[in-house]
């Protein structure tokens, strides 16, 4: 590929014009309709990872960048860049879809779930990558149709209180960001001298009274509060990923939550530095009550899905700690956290499902001794486990523990009694396993089939990206740091935020001081 | 009788008074008359009261615009009347009586 | 040879992965031997790595071997390392030496079993993390392990996982563990924000130099204690303890006795430094739990019935001891008791199991009994093992639990009070456990029909496999005491070896009471283990004197039962609490809205009503109102 | 004698406009309509919309009201309305107050702002007067100049009716009454 090409822009036409292309084919030809989909995917996917591949670690700034005017008169530019933040994203956006189109396969229906499929690909992937306030804005609320759809044609039982749930709840954190948007567009017209909706240009030239500023941040905060979601917002997420067919879980868990917290990052952080410093106690006091209650609220679950969607408010519980704890670290985790949550989880979800295929029904105390007839599955079930508990050596472990290590220095309470988190963690997921797994199968589970090639295939790729992120997180932290740390002098330089310094005390020879 | 008829001329306002007053007369039938093509007859009251203003208006103040209106409102009241027979048409195919206040479909 | 200690690691982690992948096509027994082969080269590489560090100068016995770097933003650099030091190599030596054997005892134990390949996975990936938590050169590659072991540990305890106490057991050392883990990452934080560095070098050299405040040092140095509260069973965590005993026996002879539950010593001893610019009172905390977690531990031992539960509190009281050593500032004397207590506790759990092996699985020893004549050398080992950790002289135990009594004493003569009821209590259960087992009458044809045992139920001695081990474990417990006499300087040989990175921080008893009149103490020590044995012998032997064996001891103080029922009980009903809270508060304040804004367009929708002529009607107003307002906004 | 055609008009839009409302008959509401439609075409030619009048008389009068018979007829519904009984309660005397209310206000607007008006014919343009179809040249010339856009958009909507209406109209299968 030749490094002028538009890459980020067929990020996310590509999909568009796949979602596009399935709707014209006819109904009678479904293998069609599944290669398109699969080549659209992979093509996407493929992209990323060249993206991923040719991405310059070094540079902290936005790369690849993509701006021609849109709507002049009023500023609106389609401004695309990817850096350190939103690279992984990109491409665990790039990767998570083509596993579930090629993993997972609707009940029905192929046709339109591809479709909607690929056009939510495309949303995600423009969240992402825009770099311009009412575009983003506009990618943001694309996605909600086709998750709508999703969850609403695909979903089970309770699928249409769930996706009118799930919609109304996001959409009205999204009309606050709205307004936002166009106040911050408007004001900002002041320091900058015309109408723009461009992020780069607002937050670096721009700058707000403290209560404007404030205002303006809520705004923003209230949309990404739902979408993350932060305790308590959060009630649309566990109707919502019980509901959703398997892909629209996984999807929704792996990359849909994170455009809550990337908001955070991108529209929280950098567009409104002084105000995050300012609502910082706030959040973190949010994060740390949505870790210890979101696991509390899992232990007690007797759905086995609903159960893996209160560990995401958990887990997101950490993310936006890191992010608001705002040190290196706890930055650099939160990122890595947001990608490594869309891979355990995904995971989960995903063997979850299966297990629904299976027995046709979530209901943990329905389930019982999987492990003697099924050896594999809970094998792999096991080792994604271990990830969301976060086992050192895989990747759950890294993300969590440079976000408490980094909130430490700045947040020191707080991380304290987040840690805890880590006990709950174990618990409720120990605790499921063994009322799953464990134990002596009864008849209905006696006959619970082995994993299939195909499912192990797919769950090998996860597993494979859990541990080698595990074990070797360096090649992501290189690229992601130099952003993040650009990000923390921003804040730093915008508000009166001082970042804490660990002290650098030179360790002397050990041996040198035996000899005294 | 006569000195009044020679005397006295009929002004625009004259008109104005007597379109309100169609116009009055065309709202309420709309809002009393339950058959709709008598309903129909109603809005073409009003339609009409609103050309006489325009019509009055425009010789008031030399300006032909304003019958350029009342030729446009007649070519649309035209084609609504159309359209509006067309519908109460295929609504009566299935309904015997004629009665708007039985056409209540999208009572909430 | 130093360069290569990552081999030490790296070869149960091949094996690990070896049988991952081929352990159906390996099948019994070729699964077991690869693993036992992996844990007895990475011994052989350890040897090797031990020779070349003893052919070095005090000085020069330091090696970090850096893998790649792990962990690096901004300031955090944590290298995926190993370091070789006395120390880490001590503990690697008997971690694969002790390792080894119970890998070679496991093919005769675990023969027949269903998931005989499975088992030697996780006890290879058990000796890699164990070997990466005592060779990590900072505290997250020991965490690394640290955590490692707690998984195997839970994949161990809750093998045969169709049983459910088995399953409930292992949850419940992972969950308790965990609690401990919360501990250790605390201490990290607050060793990273202190130091700015997580590697044992630049801590305990800050430390050493003084550039961590006491009340820093306090605090890693608490955090740390409660970490290895959880990983070591001391109280309130150790109740894991009793119940990992639901798993294989070896795997309670190698993880629950003589490598994994050490490690909490360890990490205090290793990083003794910071320990030692506490407050001194984080000392006392230590001690004082040690010594009443021995002290509570052997005498809830002292009245159990089964075989392997007598040997898992006596665990947890000699773990207790060990921390009671730390606490008082002998950390010499702590890891020369772990490692002696490693050789015979592995020894009696092992010959533990070759008993209930041969018993085909029964654990209550009051259905044994006379066993000494049907398992000739199960018996004798065993009999040894009981000896070394009554503190007989001259087996290991004496020695090593000599030395730690010796500084307790120093430290704190109440400290040193318990610890003597403790030994008292310690030779006591254990005799009565000879006794029960291998003397006296055979009891295991009374209830051999209630228990459905079936054909020929007498109790048979071991294959080779399984009784290799205790022979040579037995041999490590008669002379294990060698490593450290306390005769002179000379053949204080552990101390002089472990001295490079105990220095700072050991404590000075020369000029003390208690050094001075070490005879003394000892001859108490020895009297009292003596009259302990001859009390059980009397008890248990002749039965001239009634038993005591009170239900609440048997009961472990009610204490698990009682954490378990406020776990249950409140703990429960309070986690039901939030949940319900969620669902009924937080989403029904949701659910709530939708309900009022629904019920509020109810209301609203009766105005369409579908009358067109009142829809007439209303357009009509709403023209009266505009004109009207038009019309009189001039005059108003 | 402008005053004597304005009353004769005035009655006759009035009184056909009374009658719409008020004969139950709807084919005598229809002839009431053509009463008013010829009414206000005389008050056209009065103002000199000579062209407008022609249309109202043949469009209006002609082919409108023609139409609303043939439905009546075609539908059959020639039959007397009740308008004795009216189910909307109080209907009728909101109506009315409506209706009065909007000819008040409108009155009351219309003779508050009277002296604004002049008097009658004041500004109109006598030159245009002289030739007998000046009225029709100048509204061509301003239909085909400055409306032609909107001119041509009204035959579109002539022929989205008509194809509108045949469609609606037209018995089809699914929906129809099955004759």
């Amino acid at each position: 590929m030749h490094a002028s090409f538009p890459i980020l822009t067929a990020l996310i036409l590509l999909p568009i014009l796949g979602a596009v292309l399935i709707t014209i084919v006819s109904n009678k030809y479904l293998e069609l309709v599944k290669v398109i989909a699969m080549v659209f995917s992979v093509g996407v996917g493929g992209m990323s990872i060249w993206l991923l591949a040719s991405f310059k670690s070094a540079d902290s700034g936005f790369q690849y960048v993509s701006q021609h005017d849109w709507v002049t008169s009023w500023g609106i530019s389609w401004h695309l860049g990817v850096d350190g933040v939103s690279l992984f994203l990109v491409v665990l956006t790039g990767i998570l879809f083509p596993l579930v189109i090629l993993g997972v396969d609707p009940h029905h229906d192929h046709k339109r779930y591809l479709a909607w499929l690929l056009l939510l690909e495309a949303g995600v992937m423009g969240s992402f990558l825009s770099l311009d306030l009412f575009l983003f804005f506009i990618f943001f609320e694309i996605v909600l149709v086709p998750m709508y759809f999703l969850i609403g044609g695909w979903g089970y039982d309770k699928r249409v209180y769930a996706a009118t749930k799930f919609f109304l709840y996001t959409m009205l954190g999204s009309a606050f960001m709205l307004v936002g948007i166009i106040a911050t567009a408007v004001l900002a017209r002041r320091d900058i001298g015309y109408l723009t909706f461009d992020l780069v240009t607002i937050a670096e030239q721009a700058s707000f009274a403290t209560n404007t500023g404030r205002w303006l941040f809520v705004s923003f905060a209230i949309a990404f509060a739902v979408k993350v979601p932060i305790f308590p917002l959060h009630t649309w997420l566990p109707d919502a990923h019980t509901q959703a067919p398997t892909g629209g879980s996984v999807i929704l868990a792996g990359v849909l939550l994170k455009m809550g917290t990337y908001g955070f990052l991108r529209f929280g952080l950098y567009l409104f530095p002084a105000a995050a410093v300012w609502a910082k106690p706030v959040l973190l006091t949010l994060a740390v009550i949505g870790i210890i209650y979101g696991a509390i609220a899992a232990t007690m679950q007797t759905d086995l899905k609903r159960l893996v969607a209160y560990s995401s408010v958990a887990h997101l519980g950490f993310i936006v700690l890191g992010i608001f704890a705002i040190t290196s670290q706890s930055l650099t985790g939160s990122v890595m956290q947001m990608v490594n949550h869309g891979i355990s989880t995904g995971a989960l979800f995903l063997l979850v499902g299966m297990i629904y295929e299976r027995r046709h029904t979530r209901e943990i105390a329905e389930l019982r001794g999987i492990q003697s007839v099924a050896p594999i599955f809970s094998a792999a079930f096991m080792i994604v486990m271990l990830s969301s508990i976060g086992v050192p050596g895989l990747n759950g472990f890294v993300g969590e523990f440079l976000i408490l290590i980094g909130s430490f220095q700045s947040a020191r309470w707080w991380t304290i009694v987040a840690a805890t988190g880590v006990i709950l963690a174990a618990l409720y997921l120990l605790w499921a396993y063994q009322r799953v797994f464990h134990g002596e199968p009864d008849e209905a589970n006696s006959t619970f089939a082995e994993m299939t090639l195909r499912e192990g295939a797919l769950i090998m790729v996860f597993i494979g990206l859990i541990g080698f992120t595990g074990v070797y997180p360096k090649p992501m932290l290189e690229r992601i740091e130099p952003s993040v740390d650009k990000l923390v002098e921003h804040v730093v330089s915008h508000s009166d935020y001082k970042a804490p310094t660990t002290p650098k005390i030179i360790a002397e020879p050990h041996g040198e001081k035996v000899g005294e | 009788m006569s000195f009044m008829l020679s005397v006295v001329q009929p002004t625009s306002t004259w008109y104005l008074v007597l379109s309100a007053v169609l116009f009055g007369i065309g709202t309420i039938g709309v809002m009393v008359r339950r058959n709709p093509l008598i309903m129909f007859m109603c809005i073409e009251l009003m339609l009409n009261a609103v050309n006489l203003s325009f019509v009055a208006l425009s010789s008031q103040i030399a300006n032909i615009d304003g019958q350029v209106v009342v030729f446009f409102v007649l070519v649309v009241a035209a084609a609504e009347v159309v359209v509006g027979l067309g519908i109460i048409v295929s609504i009566m195919r299935r309904r015997t009586s004629l009665t708007v206040d039985d056409m209540s479909g999208l009572k909430g | 040879m130093l360069d290569l200690v990552w081999l030490i690691p790296a070869l149960p982690l091949a094996g690990f992965l070896l049988i991952l992948l081929f352990g159906r096509i390996l099948g019994e027994p070729r699964a077991g031997i690869l693993a036992t082969a992996m844990a007895a080269s990475a011994f052989v590489v350890t040897v090797g790595v031990y020779l070349d560090l003893l052919s070095r100068t005090a000085e020069e016995r330091h090696h970090v071997v850096t893998l790649f770097s792990w962990l690096p933003v901004g300031t955090l650099h944590v290298d995926m390392a190993l370091l070789a030091d006395p120390l880490s190599i001590t503990m690697a030596l008997f971690v694969t030496g002790i390792g080894s054997l119970i890998h070679l005892y496991s093919i005769g134990y675990m023969h027949g079993d269903p998931k005989f390949s499975k088992f030697f996975l996780y006890l290879n990936l058990f000796v890699f993390s164990m070997l990466m938590l005592v060779l990590g050169e900072n505290l997250l590659v020991t965490f690394l392990g640290w955590e490692g072991v707690g998984a195997c540990s839970y994949f161990l305890i809750s093998f045969w996982h169709t049983r459910d106490s088995a399953a409930t057991a292992g949850k419940k050392a992972f969950v308790t563990n965990r609690v401990g883990d919360w501990g250790m990452m605390v201490a990290m934080f607050l060793a990273f924000s202190a130091v700015g560095t997580l590697s044992y070098e630049g801590i305990n050299a800050a430390a050493d130099g003084g550039k961590i405040a006491a009340v820093t040092a306090t605090g890693i140095a608490m955090m740390l204690f409660v970490g290895a509260c959880g990983k070591s069973a001391q109280l309130p965590l150790y109740i894991w303890l009793p119940d990992a005993m639901e798993g294989p026996t070896p795997v309670s002879a190698l993880i629950h006795a003589a490598t994994m539950v050490t490690s909490g010593v360890f990490l205090l001893t290793r990083m003794a430094p910071v320990l030692h610019a506490s407050y001194p009172w984080a000392g006392d905390v230590i001690a004082t739990v040690g010594a009443l977690t021995a002290l509570f531990a052997a005498t809830v031992a002292v009245a159990q019935t089964d075989i392997k539960k007598v040997l898992a509190y006596s665990t947890v009281s000699q773990l207790g001891f060990m921390f009671l050593a730390i606490g008082s500032g002998a950390y010499v004397a702590a890891i020369f008791h772990m490692v002696t207590h490693a050789f015979f506790k592995a020894l009696l759990f092992l010959g533990s199991g070759s008993v209930i092996h041969g018993m085909h699985h029964e654990q209550d020893m009051r259905k044994m009994g006379a066993l000494r004549k049907l398992m000739p050398v199960t018996g004798f080992t065993f009999i040894i093992g009981w000896l070394a950790i009554a503190g007989i002289p001259p087996f290991a135990g004496f020695w090593s639990k000599d030395e730690v009594l010796l500084y307790a004493f120093a430290n704190n003569r109440l400290l040193w009070l318990i610890g003597v009821i403790t030994a008292l209590l310690t030779a006591y259960y254990m005799t009565r456990q000879v006794i029960m087992v291998f003397f006296g009458e055979a009891r295991w044809n009374d209830h051999a029909e209630e228990n459905g045992a079936h054909g020929d139920h007498t109790p048979h001695e071991s294959p080779w496999t399984m009784v290799t081990p205790l022979v040579v474990l037995a041999g490590l417990s008669i002379v294990g005491g060698a490593m450290q006499l306390p005769f002179s300087k000379s053949t204080k040989f552990l101390e002089h070896w472990l001295e490079p990175v105990v220095h700072h921080s050991e404590v000075s008893i020369a000029d003390t009471w208690a050094y001075s009149n070490k005879w003394l103490l000892l001859v108490v020590a020895i009297l009292i283990a003596v009259s302990g044995v001859v009390a059980a012998i009397a008890v248990y032997s002749k039965g001239k004197f009634k038993i005591i064996e009170p239900q609440i001891l048997a009961d472990a103080w009610r204490y698990d039962s009682a954490v378990s029922a406020i776990v249950g009980g409140p703990g429960r009903a309070a986690f039901g609490g939030v949940a319900a809270f969620d669902a009924k508060i937080v989403d029904g304040a949701v659910n709530g809205i939708g309900t009022e804004v629904r019920a509020a367009s109810g209301l609203l929708r009766k105005v369409q009503s579908g009358l067109v002529r009142s829809y007439a009607f209303v357009i009509g107003l709403g023209a009266v109102a505009l004109l009207a307002w038009f019309l009189l906004r001039g005059i108003l | 004698m402008e005053l004597f055609v304005f009353i004769v008009a005035a009655a006759m839009v009035l009184g056909g406009a009374l009658g719409v409302v008020t004969r139950s008959n709807p084919v005598h509401a229809a002839m009431s309509l053509v009463l008013t439609l010829f009414g206000i075409a005389v008050m056209f030619v009065s103002h000199n919309a000579h062209f407008l009048a022609a249309v109202q008389v043949i469009v209006y009068a002609g082919a409108i009201v023609v139409l609303f018979l043939f439905v009546i007829m075609l539908l059959g519904v020639d039959k007397a309305e009740d308008l004795s009984v009216e189910p909307i309660t109080n209907q009728r005397p909101l109506a009315a107050i409506i209706g009065v209310g909007i000819s008040a206000i409108v009155i009351a607007a219309i003779v508050s702002s009277r002296a604004g008006l002049g008097a009658s014919g004041e500004g109109v343009d006598k030159t245009t007067l002289e030739s007998p179809d000046a009225n029709i040249r100048q509204l061509a010339r301003v239909i085909f100049s400055d409306n032609v856009f909107a001119f041509e958009l009204t035959s579109v909507l002539l022929l989205v009716a008509v194809i509108g209406t045949v469609v609606m109209a037209r018995k089809t299968k699914a929906v129809g009454t099955g004759k």
